[in-house]
């Protein structure tokens, strides 16, 4: 029997027999690609021209003195077109559509995030595009869902379920299994059935490359930690991958720890106990699951990690021990973040704080001469509404108020006339 | 085993029908009811779906029902003692269809020998391809139980092939692209791919996605072995009632 | 008589005898800082690594279909830190405050971007930051004020005069001239009293410096005409001065036409017959004003544009016929930024769009061979009230309904409790 | 001109009255009467402000009330005839204070020639520092009126001896940083501003913004010639009344 695209155990291709032949098309067009010199050369070109790539590393003099330990930098995801590292994985799977001569494109999203990447690759690359978003998403994301409707994507809010992001894959498939002939499904994250977590990796990988080359460029030295959070894993699998050969590089994932990991309400699947192996997805890694096989209700502040399940790869790296992985409360993130934007004026986005929040416990044990990089997988723009909340700012919530009173107004004015 | 039951049966019928039920929706005394009416009404053989959180291959109403199943604090170990109960009642095979991670949950080796305990003749497992079920073949050839596998209108006739070395019992093809529930217009066109389901396998053909009415069995009499109804009497149970089944069973042959 | 900062007679600087010792400093700092080769290699570092300059030029190849005329290009300016190319004019600005070790820094913002850089800027250098901002762009730019506040910035409402950008301007200088000694006035665009407007636009000509040599080397071609919109005219005199001597390159600045030129309610000072030169806020141009000298009440759809008057640097090149100057209505600047999002995924802001929209109206007439060069000055993210309002989307009107609807009630049960 | 009937007027009072109205505000006929009870309060001369719409060295008070008389529908052509009527009703100097651009959209020649035929002194144009004033220098010094130029407290004494070999009339010297009507708090510190002042111009100096009260007119009796009270009385007006104007005054000095 094949044995496709397991790590250690976790991973697999959990199909439905329909998709298996889309399955096959998928991995060798991207064997294909992979082997074929030009289609990296390819991948960067698009990215330094369409986004920002390489995207800098910034010293955060002023985070690095206030806790004084190692030096901060960042890599800064945040500036990639349209806000985070999910760009990188979406313009990829984009030239791979091409390859395929598909004509529309699907793809779920959380923290809306990745559905505004995909509505903007398909917009570029004139596919259509279909968008799947949990309520609950669309509710607190609905920025996101505005821009993607102006990009022209179709976003189908999900009601099946907990109303966010895994529901919003079920929903993908769904469309999947009924129009792959037409169709591309765009995953977000580095999880799925293979090949996505190996694909997903792949173009993300960039990130850690260029990191690795401007750390050793800029200040000839490889970092001592690199930080990341981890919602499926996509932007930790993509900075790690550039370290993974360097053993003195400690590299650290963060996960959601919601209202703490005790509670219940987290997203916390490598370092929680309320999580398991288990195969759902069509993969098999890490699920918050009950004793069935049901899969849980998770929570976090941020959208973008509120799931399931990991990236099978991380499963894999933490039962090595290759990557060390910790939470972070939704308390904890929106003190990481105000301080961040305070001594730096950069604004994470709330899944990225993760990421801060754990460098900023170790830092302080960290020596001077170390160099502690995280990952700013987002910029925290999009956020603004769930910020604002956390923030209970009076002044937003007066400009809410007034917003919502002149649409009524204008509304009865319609009405009337 | 399966397989002879189901060949016997052709012998006296020209096509066998296959309902489903999802265990616990509504609930499980109304399932035990619709059980018997199915029977009563002349049904060959029947699923009973364990609910899952993550049905990925079920379209919106039978996942509706996982979900509503499930709300209602359905367990894995319930639905198993309901499905004995099914299995010592009525004289028809049953089979258990869920998704895999209720068996890899429970143990596969432990479900299938509960399985096998229970009476059970086989399982339908939509989202384990062979490739990815050793442990479960292996533990259904230990305990005599028929793994189900799936042809699909997109699986390359190699495939099919591949597929049916590991199945035993029947092959379940499914008439469409998509998700269970939805419509399907069966027209000729389903000839050829049934013709290659045939070329590459000797075991009993079953057709399911979309059968609903007496004209689809009509069409598919003569063309496959046994027509699967499956969201159609969940629909009818939810939009008339558990007393209009065994009519619109009967009423189908 | 000394004669400081005239361009054919569009300039000068008419200040309080009080700021005349300031001026001078920031005069003399500023030349020896131009004068220091290392300076603008410290701020192009600073700018590639906090920003991502150099920001790239990007193909418009689905745009160039569609007109069917030259190859539509994008410089990206909207991929810089905060948003939009006012960052390249604050982190500038930054550098010279260290220099002159001062400690805190104001500024006047419209749109909200350049507040937002500002306070992005401050909160970098460890600057104190007082923003002032027309009460009538803190309701319409409120995110804006959100962030700005966040960065630790004081956000000062202005109620005085039209409550938008040029008051703005007047409540800064009332603050400049009380507290010179510690503070710099971070003009936002290449206007106010000599230096502001050379310096601005030196710190902008990065963006003509980058697009000139980017062009040069991937297609060995110059462009045939390079379209920036016109507010104050930094990102337009940042673009232009990459070209201005090369006499085969069209530069077309385009103002806003609000709901015409007609109407009296627009900000079209360049290329209207309700503008002529006087002199305001410091510096000698035309200006929106009636026959007195009375400033006029302006309009734009897009607040960074909604200002009387415009850089003296570009009245002169008006004058000389170096430049060209359109103007572009709101509607059409709606039109033109739904073509571009659907088309190409990239989401320009309300102002650069006004670009966007003269570029669309000569693209058809240009030959195949031209290359056309538009300036994305920002990204539309922080447009979004505006926009969402413009497009009247009913799911986003919702939102706000219930977002509005969440918080009284939450208020409530805070005032019960 | 000015500069002998301020010294004349010096032979006779330690210090020198300076007060100031914004023309349209309230109205030209609460203004009027305004004018009429400081000069019979004793005033010795007196700014008249042609409203702008952008009074970048003005505070909140006298902004606002800049902002009042334009929103009246106040115009540069009724200022004149204002200040005209003023200057033949009353027997001390007025001069016209205001922004640049309201004598350059008037035509800068043609203004001066208009305020030399309404019998207006001199003036006072806080945005035009002598290095811009070219042309306003000429027409003044054409027709024989008084440009009255600036000193403040950060102005370097090269530089005052620069305005000064410009200015005509009088020296306005601003009491400290900041806009008009803000609080300044008198102190000896003033005095070394003032020797310099002093020395790099032999015409009176006029110490204005901030000055309120008898004890501030104490305090500059014997160091400057004239004190300048500009927004003060604005407020007083707001607060109090027209009436209250007369008195105010009387109790100064
Ligand atoms: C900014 C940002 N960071 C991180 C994530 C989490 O995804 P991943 O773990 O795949 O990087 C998301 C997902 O939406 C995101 O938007
Ligand atoms: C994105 C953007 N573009 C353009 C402008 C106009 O300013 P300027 O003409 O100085 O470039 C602004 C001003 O706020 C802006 O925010």
């Amino acid at each position: 029997m094949l044995d496709r695209g397991y790590y250690d155990g976790f991973g697999g291709a959990y199909l439905p027999e329909i998709l298996i032949a889309t399955f096959d098309e998928l991995e060798k067009v991207f064997q294909e690609a992979k082997g074929d010199p030009g289609f990296w050369q390819e991948y960067e070109t698009l990215m330094s021209t369409y986004s920002c790539r390489p995207t800098p590393i910034t010293f955060c003099e002023n985070l690095t003195r206030h806790f004084g330990g190692g030096r901060i930098f960042i890599k800064r995801e945040d500036l990639n077109h349209t806000g985070a590292h999910k760009a990188n994985n979406v313009m990829g799977q984009g030239l791979l559509v091409k390859r395929m001569n598909k004509t529309r494109v699907i793809a779920e999203t959380g923290a809306g995030q990745h559905g505004v990447a995909t509505a903007t690759m398909a917009a570029k690359f004139g596919f259509d595009c279909t968008i799947y978003m949990g309520e609950v998403d669309v509710e607190r994301q609905r920025p996101n869902v505005f821009w993607m409707e102006r990009l022209g994507a179709k976003v189908i809010p999900v009601r099946e379920g907990t109303r966010i992001l895994k529901d919003a894959i079920n929903e993908a498939f769904r469309d999947w299994v009924t129009n792959m002939d037409t169709t591309h499904y765009v995953l977000g994250t580095a999880c799925g059935p293979h090949p996505f977590p190996e694909m997903v990796t792949y173009f993300q990988s960039i990130i850690g490359k260029e990191s690795r080359e401007q750390l050793l460029e800029t200040l000839g030295q490889l970092p001592s930690r690199v930080y990341a959070c981890v919602g499926g894993g996509s932007n930790a699998m993509g900075i790690f991958s550039g370290f993974l050969n360097d053993s003195s590089v400690e590299l650290v994932g963060v996960e959601a720890g919601g209202r703490g990991l005790d509670s219940g309400a987290h997203a916390s699947r490598l370092c929680s106990e309320d999580a398991s192996v288990g195969v759902a997805q069509g993969y098999k890694t890490y699920f918050l699951q009950n004793q069935d096989g049901q899969m849980k209700e998770t929570h976090s502040i941020a959208a973008g990690l509120d799931y399931v399940g990991v990236s099978p790869i991380l499963s894999h790296l933490k039962k090595s021990g290759r990557v060390r992985f910790e939470a972070a409360t939704d308390d904890e993130v929106i003190d990481a973040m105000s301080l961040t934007i305070r001594k730096e004026g950069l604004i994470p986005a709330l899944e990225s704080a993760h990421a801060f929040v754990q460098a900023f416990k170790e830092a302080p044990k960290t020596s001077q001469k170390d160099i502690i990089l995280i990952n700013q997988s987002g910029r925290g723009d999009k956020d603004i509404f769930t910020i604002a909340d956390a923030f209970a700012d009076p002044a937003w919530q007066q400009f809410i108020i007034e917003k919502a009173r002149k649409i009524i107004t204008e509304k009865a004015k319609t009405y009337n006339a | 085993m399966l397989e002879q039951y189901l060949k016997s049966r052709l012998k006296e019928k020209k096509i066998l029908l296959m309902t489903h039920i999802v265990m616990g929706y509504p609930n499980f005394k109304d399932g035990h009811r619709i059980v018997e009416s199915m029977v009563e009404a002349g049904v060959d053989l029947m699923e009973l779906q364990i609910p899952f959180s993550e049905p990925i291959a079920d379209g919106p109403v039978i996942l509706r029902a996982n979900q509503s199943a499930l709300s209602k604090g359905t367990t894995v170990k319930r639905c198993l003692e309901f499905a004995k109960d099914m299995a010592n009642s009525f004289p028809i095979p049953f089979l258990i269809m869920t998704y895999y991670n209720i068996l890899y949950k429970y143990g596969v080796e432990k479900f299938v020998a509960t399985m096998a305990e229970n009476n059970i003749q086989g399982a339908i497992v939509p989202d384990l391809p062979p490739e990815e079920g050793k442990a479960y073949l292996d533990a259904m050839a230990a305990h005599n139980r028929s793994p189900i596998f799936i042809f699909s209108p997109t699986t390359p006739t190699k495939r099919m092939e591949y597929i049916a070395s590991f199945a035993k019992g029947f092959i379940y093809c499914v008439a469409r692209k998509g998700v269970t529930g939805a419509e399907t217009t069966f027209s000729e066109d389903i000839h050829s791919y049934l013709e290659r389901c045939r070329q590459a396998t000797n075991l009993p053909l079953a057709l399911g996605f979309g059968v609903k009415d007496k004209s689809d069995i009509d069409f598919l009499t003569g063309k496959v072995d046994i027509a699967v109804i499956g969201t159609q009497t969940i629909r009818l149970v939810e939009d008339e009632s558990i007393e209009s089944v065994g009519p619109f069973i009967r009423g189908l042959r």
